[in-house]
């Protein structure tokens, strides 16, 4: 539990973002494009956070299905910025595996063939460090 | 309450506005709440008439402590005036806390007309917290000692 | 040098039963400027007050302290008392020894030492009063309402009728306001305009009422009582006397481009115009930036038309210089602009309208009398969707951070009233919240759902993607059922967040009253004095002060109203003498005071001042005594000392601090 | 400088300025004083070099009731000083013909002569045009050299930023002096113990001598008469005769400038025993940025003074005990 | 002439501190100023010169006159003791000594001031030639010889020693009281000390405000200075603070003032500046009404009114004080320079 709470403090603090401003106007889960792929859609992962529950958002498919195309930042009323949550979330795995987290290994396992492209370009941008 | 210091016997002055605190005072008192008789209450239309020249005089003159007690935020008589109050009492206390001064010889508590209990709570405890600093000897005057 | 008396009073044993009260007396008399001492059993008896006096008299007293209760309880009866006998009933001060002392200190020797320490305060205290003589004002007894809306109206109804003159000044050519644009009204669905066009008439009609149309306040001076205000009446074009209001000029008037400031827009007017058919008056305006004559020179139309000969194309903004005692009020609101919300199309597509525009559109005498169609096809829906809080509960700069109130309701009865007269057009409704807190509210909205189908749906709507087909797919999404939801419909309508009128800010700037971040104008206090601003004699009425409903409105107006009788109906305001002075030597005029004061009591002036044979003009500060209520928040933001507090000046308060650490 | 002065005579000579505010010649290499000019012959003595740290937007106060307009030269950090007084309405703008002049740090004589560089001859380096790297002073004992950043007054060392906050023209370049932080020192006190806190302010303040070059030489302090020389708070006490009046007037006065004072250092500069009385007035600073949101006075002339605002969320006085 | 080697310094300060209050430069948080010396002090004789003059030492910044106690309705007044303990004020330099001079003129003239008097009878000045000039220095202007300073004791500061020469009754008495740590100098130290004196007299030489000529600022060039229409362009930078009052060796200036602390009222004397605005204030306002008066009384005092009264004795000593503190780089040398520059033009 206490690692729960450090955890869910840590995503807070990567992220900038403060749960506690939403309003549960789902206005983000209304707004996504990859909604349907979602295991836990945009707006739950603002609540899993003030439930401290972030193993489950660590392993839930959601992370990997998120385009960053950050809609639900912009239309957020309440400046809660869920987009940004995910990719804290997305930050901790990545931290957690070390220096990279795609090893040129692990990519093919993980190829959908569904998804576009340009996701893999962009998170190549954004995950290779 | 610990009151070992048996010679000390500390000077406090108690700002207090018209409305609320001192109300809160007078509720104490009729009320038969005990506080030591070493705190003295002035008496001021608003906590925001508080200059922070008046603290720094009580010190100056041999005043161990100063609390400054007015209306909770949002319910001042006049609106607005304990905001300002606040900010200014927290720039003061921290310059104060800056140049060495013990924390806790200075205080600004919120009491409402109805909490004659929290006001002799408040007194009690800080003219606890004053016979455990003892003697005011950073910012006194040295000419009101003797 | 004062000649001070001081007067202990036992309060029976209230006070001698802690306090060792005739050494107080006798302490007293070494301290500086006391000439008297005496103890009584009770001071604040006939007997006590008698002494008082009889001291006052036989030593010449210039001051006195009484040691006693609580000034909260007895300081007005010791002043009284004071004055009776010739004293300046400032030259007052209490040592309460009862509530702060005897009645919680047990030890009589401790007890007894700190009423002496009271008693020396106080002393040190009156040693640097001064005479104060309470002011006195005269009040006009005469209201201005800024604002011809239902809150104006109903403010400047309940003032006219308890005997008092009231002008209404209203910006637009008509009074009525917002809610003669509303068609039905929540939750009892009668016509608005059916409740409204009476009490419009009523107002017209009362004779102590006169209403100033197409009119601005431009200047405000004075304070509480007394203010002057400047009303600019706006070129009309049209003689008010003349015109027997036939409507003729409007049906000839060749320009009817303009679009409608009544219809929101959606459909035109002439250049020539009343708002409605129910305008009051029944006067036209001239659209100058409209008319051909004004614009070319030629037509002139109107006037030939016009058999009264009202036509004045030469008329001129003309300044009315008014008195008023009192001031509500009352500028209501506007919607919020959606230029910063692309993702709702609105701007795009015709068919996403806000609340207000299909108050128009259900409107029989709107711009499609009162058939719901389409505004772009004009072909009638079958599917509408509501979108609720669009630019309400917003923590960014796009919207409004507070919730618009009335939006809930307003959309439950377009639903109920659309499904009521066309039971084939779906309607839904993503909501956040359904909010209901009212009379009969929740029942509404209930019946919207149960009896008339609408179909709610919890969670905000994403975005609003007009199609190719002319049809809208709303994306939203059901929290309850944890789906996104893609609809098509054929009209969206916004809940758009509503906004206190723009233009509040210039008069609550004139007006010296103060506006919170959102521009709603601040009331004295948020709890106890919620329809007055801290700005004394200005009244607060309607949404111009927070969102609110009609009911709300009207009740409010009416507080207001009272609140201004009760103004109006005193000859004479006696100010509290306890307020700060500036002294023009000492003022810098860097307006620090100026800013924190909650009353807008202060103001700067140039004077001419004389600092010890320098004489020059000095930007210098001036407090209005009959606006200061003497916080003295100044006194403090002042870094020289310029200003200072009667009766709780710099000095007084430091030689009580003196007195209390000595 | 010859930009300076040019553009000086130009403008009198148009009649758009009826004086120059600028610094003329001292009668030793670093001693240039504050001074008006009027006329093309007058400025014969202008100079303006690294020695120029006066804050001339005081002078303006006196200026604005003067006939006409005064052309005035100020650093970057001089103009924030003139909009807080603007915004007080302590000057006119009207009055006032504003030149932005580059700055790349101002020095501090106090800082060469404590390196042991006395008999002080003349100085190389210190003119605007000059690169300012390396001060070379030729003295009665011999030639010594000076990093010109070791010269430099503490002010620079933490400068706000080269940019003009209001002028009517600019001239001169500016060079970056920043490099250091500008709360550290305030920070290290804050992380003193009480003991240690009293003992270091009651070093510095012995050495007040109540002379009030801190409070005449601020823009802030720009009050026709100073509480402490009136008596309406019974404070007119003139001397140090204990130690606790230079703390009340220190205290007081920083506090009269909080959220007014610009950080200009004009007080340390001045002061004749060397007192950093500037780190009163950045702890109101600091505690003001991290309590009220960062505020910089006299970056703007409109913005609500913190001491003059307040939020419902504000924080309450306990908060001094409780920070780390 | 005896000597002292400077490792043995505080050995003599200890021993004077026995018997007499000690005051020397002391370094306190990065400033040198004159301080009662102890252990801990940090002495410095290195800094040329100290930011205060050593002025406080017979002239206090504040001192008690008397003090009125209230108890009831009855006051005693008790007024303060004068000075009875022998003090020695170690390290002075020839401008200050002067400086006394200066003070003496006013303090010890009828009517005397006995708190003066009675310090200048206790104390003992044991001065030090000046080792390294500074180009702020210009007491040759006022005749007065950096290297060989009026005092009860002359110092010199030669290599790893100190020479040592009473010069008058108190000085032969402090000589005798410290005699056990002095040895008495051989022909070379006195040589020495000659050698030190030339080469001060070299340097004061090449100094800048060498050339400052005071010819026509006397007792009687009053209305001439007085009228001229340059303090008007002079005193325009001027701040108005103290600084150069307050550093000044020879400002003698006061103020007298009430302390209220309880039931004591103290009153004391403090010093004060005639360039505050509020100097000289009375009931009706202030006779200087303008920073150019208030800043033309004050040379006009040094240059003018004082050696009108004092045989043509300048209440300047050339220390530099003023030239080094002054926030807005005014001094009285520039003063000086303007009269000269304006000459013929007038």
């Amino acid at each position: 539990m206490g690692s729960e709470k450090k955890q869910a403090e840590m995503m807070k603090e990567i992220s900038g973002v403060n749960p506690l401003k939403c309003m549960k106007c789902g206005k983000c889960s209304a707004t996504c494009p990859s909604y349907n792929e979602m295991d836990i859609k945009p707006h739950q992962f603002v609540s899993y956070v003030i439930n401290e529950d972030i193993e489950s958002l660590v392993n839930s498919k959601s992370l990997w299905k998120c385009l960053s195309c950050f809609a639900c930042v912009e239309r957020c009323p309440r400046d809660v910025k869920p987009g940004k949550l995910i990719d804290a979330a997305r930050q901790m795995v990545v931290r957690q595996k070390g220096q990279d987290y795609l090893l040129a290994d692990e990519i093919p396992e993980l190829l959908d063939p569904e998804l576009p492209q340009q996701l893999l370009v962009s998170a190549f941008r954004r995950y290779r460090r | 309450m610990s009151l070992e210091n048996k010679e000390f016997k500390p000077k406090i002055v108690a700002f207090c506005c018209n409305w609320c605190s001192y109300a809160g005072a007078d509720l104490a008192g009729s009320s038969r709440l005990t506080y030591p008789a070493d705190v003295k209450i002035i008496r001021v239309p608003c906590s925001c008439r508080v200059n922070p020249m008046f603290i720094l005089r009580a010190f100056e003159k041999g005043a161990d402590g100063v609390i400054m007690c007015g209306c909770h935020p949002g319910d001042c008589h006049y609106s607005t005036g304990n905001y300002y109050a606040r900010r200014r009492m927290t720039l003061l206390f921290s310059m104060l806390d800056y140049i060495g001064v013990e924390n806790g010889r200075t205080r600004v508590e919120w009491v409402s007309a109805a909490e004659g209990v929290k006001f002799s709570e408040t007194m009690n405890s800080f003219v606890e917290k004053i016979y455990s600093l003892g003697e005011n000897v950073r910012l006194g005057d040295l000419r009101c000692k003797s | 040098m004062q000649r001070i008396g001081v007067f202990v009073c036992h309060c029976g044993s209230n006070i001698a039963g802690a306090v060792d009260v005739s050494k107080v007396a006798e302490m007293a008399l070494m301290e500086p400027g006391v000439v008297h001492a005496e103890d009584y059993q009770y001071m604040c008896s006939e007997a006590g007050q008698a002494k008082i006096a009889a001291a006052i008299l036989e030593k010449s007293l210039t001051g006195i302290v009484v040691c006693s209760c609580s000034p909260r309880m007895h300081e007005a009866t010791f002043r009284k008392a004071a004055e009776r006998a010739g004293l300046n009933p400032y030259m007052v001060e209490i040592a309460n020894i009862r509530e702060h002392c005897s009645w919680i200190h047990k030890d009589m020797e401790e007890a007894t030492k700190k009423a002496v320490i009271l008693m020396r305060a106080a002393v040190a205290k009156v040693n640097l009063n001064t005479p104060l003589q309470a002011g006195e004002s005269r009040v006009t007894k005469r209201a201005l309402v800024i604002g011809g809306g239902i809150a104006g109206i109903q403010t400047a109804l309940d003032i006219a009728d308890a005997g008092y003159e009231v002008d209404i000044v209203e910006k637009t050519p008509s009074i009525g306001g917002r809610m003669s644009q509303l068609d039905k009204t929540f939750p009892t669905l009668d016509c608005s305009a059916c409740i409204l066009t009476p009490k419009m008439v009523e107002a017209a009609a009362h004779d102590k009422i006169k209403i100033y149309t197409y009119s601005e306040v431009e200047k405000v001076s004075g304070f509480v009582g007394d203010f002057t205000v400047d009303i600019r009446k706006k070129a009309r074009s049209v003689d008010m006397n003349k015109c027997t209001g036939c409507g003729v000029c409007q049906e000839k008037c060749p320009s009817k481009k303009a679009p409608s400031e009544f219809n929101r827009g959606l459909n035109t007017r002439s250049a020539i115009y009343t708002p409605f058919a129910q305008a009051i008056p029944n006067v036209p305006v001239i659209d100058r930036e409209a008319c051909i004559k004004f614009k070319t020179g030629k037509c002139g139309i109107c006037s030939k038309v016009c058999q009264a000969g009202a036509i004045d194309y030469e008329q001129k903004d003309e300044i009315v210089t008014e008195k008023y005692g009192a001031i509500v009020v009352a500028t209501g609101f506007d919607t919020i602009q959606l230029d910063k919300y692309d993702e709702y199309a609105y701007g795009q597509s015709k068919d996403v309208i806000t609340s207000l525009e299909l108050e128009r559109v259900m409107n029989a005498a709107g711009p499609t009398h009162g058939h719901l169609e389409r505004l772009s096809d004009g072909k009638a829906p079958k599917e509408i969707v509501f979108i609720q809080c669009v630019g309400s509960r917003c923590a960014d700069d796009r919207g409004k951070p507070y919730c618009s109130k009335i939006c809930c309701m307003y959309t439950a009865k377009h639903a109920m009233l659309i499904r009521d007269k066309y039971p084939d057009v779906n309607v839904t409704v993503f909501y956040i919240d359904v909010r209901t807190p009212g009379k009969n509210f929740d029942e509404f909205y209930r019946r919207a759902v149960e009896q008339y189908g609408v179909n709610y749906i919890k969670g905000q709507v994403g975005k609003v993607i007009p199609k190719p087909d002319g049809k809208l797919l709303v994306q939203g999404s059901d929290l309850l059922d944890n789906r996104q939801i893609l609809k098509e419909a054929d009209m969206v309508v916004l809940a758009t967040a509503i906004e206190p009128n723009p233009d509040v800010r210039k008069i609550a700037t004139m007006l010296t009253a103060s506006i919170d971040t959102n521009n709603f104008l601040t009331e004295a206090h948020a709890k106890l004095r919620p329809v007055e601003s801290p700005t004394a004699g200005i009244f607060l009425s309607g949404v111009c002060q927070g969102p609110k409903d009609i009911p709300e409105t009207v009740a409010q107006a009416g507080a207001a109203a009272v609140k201004a009788i009760g103004l109006l109906a005193k000859d004479k305001l006696m100010t509290n003498p306890c307020t700060a002075q500036a002294d023009v030597l000492l003022c810098n005029g860097c307006s620090t005071c100026e800013n924190v004061c909650p009353y807008g009591a202060i103001t700067y002036e140039d004077k001419e001042v004389n600092d010890h044979g320098i004489r020059e003009t000095r930007r210098v500060a001036v407090v209005n005594n009959a606006l200061c209520q003497g916080c003295g928040a100044c006194t403090v933001a002042c870094p020289s000392g310029a200003m200072d507090l009667q009766g709780f000046s710099n000095r007084q308060i430091i030689a009580e601090v003196d007195a209390i650490c000595r | 400088m010859q930009e300076l002065i040019n553009r000086a005579k130009e403008l009198l000579a148009d009649g758009t300025v009826a004086r120059v505010l600028g610094y003329k010649a001292g009668d030793l290499p670093y001693n240039p004083e504050p001074a008006y000019f009027e006329s093309a012959e007058e400025l014969k003595d202008f100079v303006y070099n690294g020695f120029c740290g006066a804050n001339l937007s005081k002078y303006m106060i006196e200026a604005s009731k003067l006939e006409g307009k005064t052309m005035v030269f100020l650093k970057p950090c001089d103009t924030y000083s003139f909009n807080q007084l603007l915004k007080e309405h302590r000057v006119d703008r009207d009055k006032a013909y504003i030149v932005g002049v580059g700055c790349k740090g101002k020095l501090d004589i106090e800082k060469v002569k404590k390196q042991g560089i006395k008999g002080i001859q003349s100085i190389k380096g210190a003119d605007i045009t000059d690169d300012a790297q390396i001060l070379t002073i030729q003295t009665i004992y011999g030639e010594k050299t000076c990093s010109y950043g070791d010269a430099m007054l503490e002010r620079c060392h933490v400068c706000k930023g080269k940019e003009h906050r209001i002028f009517d023209e600019q001239i001169g370049e500016s060079k970056e002096t920043k490099d250091a932080e500008r709360f550290a020192e305030v920070e290290r006190i804050e992380a003193m113990s009480p003991e240690e806190k009293f003992a270091y302010f009651r070093s510095e303040l012995s050495k007040c001598i109540r002379c009030n070059a801190c409070r005449n030489a601020c823009p802030a302090c720009s009050c026709r008469k100073c509480v402490f020389d009136s008596n309406k708070f019974d404070s007119s006490q003139k001397a140090n005769v204990d130690s606790f009046e230079e703390k009340m007037f220190h205290i007081i006065r920083a506090f009269h400038v909080a959220g007014r004072c610009t950080d200009c250092g004009e007080c340390s500069r001045v002061c004749p025993q060397g007192i950093p009385l500037h780190l009163f007035n950045r702890k109101f600073i600091k505690d003001i940025d991290e309590l009220y949101g960062e505020y910089q006075a006299g970056a703007d002339t409109d913005s609500t003074a913190p001491l003059t605002d307040y939020t419902f969320e504000d924080a309450e006085p306990s908060i001094v005990g409780k920070r780390g | 002439m005896y000597k002292i080697a400077k490792e043995n310094l505080s050995a003599l300060f200890q021993l004077i501190a026995e018997t007499r209050e000690l005051y020397l430069p002391v370094k306190t948080a990065g400033q040198t100023n004159f301080a009662a010396w102890s252990k801990d002090a940090e002495v410095d004789l290195d800094t040329l010169k100290t930011v205060k003059s050593a002025k406080d030492a017979f002239f206090p910044q504040s001192e008690g006159l008397y003090t009125v106690k209230k108890e009831g309705k009855k006051m005693s007044i008790e007024p303060e003791r004068l000075k009875e303990q022998e003090f020695v004020v170690f390290g002075m330099k020839a401008c200050d000594v002067r400086g006394m001079e200066v003070l003496d003129n006013v303090f010890l003239s009828e009517p005397v001031d006995t708190f003066y008097e009675a310090r200048r009878a206790h104390g003992t000045i044991v001065a030090m030639a000046c080792h390294e000039p500074e180009e702020t220095c210009f007491c040759k202007v006022f005749g007065v010889d950096a290297a060989s300073p009026a005092s009860d004791v002359a110092v010199w500061n030669v290599g790893e020693a100190l020479y040592w020469k009473a010069q008058s009754e108190k000085g032969e008495a402090l000589t005798e009281a410290v005699k056990e740590l002095l040895t008495e100098a051989d022909e070379d130290g006195a040589a020495a000390v000659e050698a030190e004196k030339d080469a001060i007299h070299k340097i004061v030489e090449k100094l800048p405000y060498m050339s400052l000529s005071l010819e026509g600022w006397n007792g009687d060039a009053l209305s001439e200075k007085f009228d001229s229409p340059v303090w008007e362009e002079l005193y325009k930078p001027c701040l108005a603070c103290g600084t150069c009052t307050f550093v000044c060796p020879t400002c003698q200036c006061y103020d007298i003032k009430d302390y209220t602390a309880g039931n004591t009222v103290s009153r004391y004397r403090c010093w004060d500046s005639c360039m505050y605005s509020d100097f000289t204030m009375m009931a009706h306002g202030n006779n200087r009404t303008s920073q150019m008066q208030r800043f033309r009384q004050r040379f006009m005092h040094k240059l003018v009114y004082y050696p009108a009264n004092n045989d043509g004795m300048y209440s300047c000593t050339g220390c530099g004080r003023c030239v080094e503190k002054c926030p807005s780089a005014l001094n009285i040398v520039k003063v000086v320079k303007a009269f000269q520059n304006q000459g013929g033009e007038k």
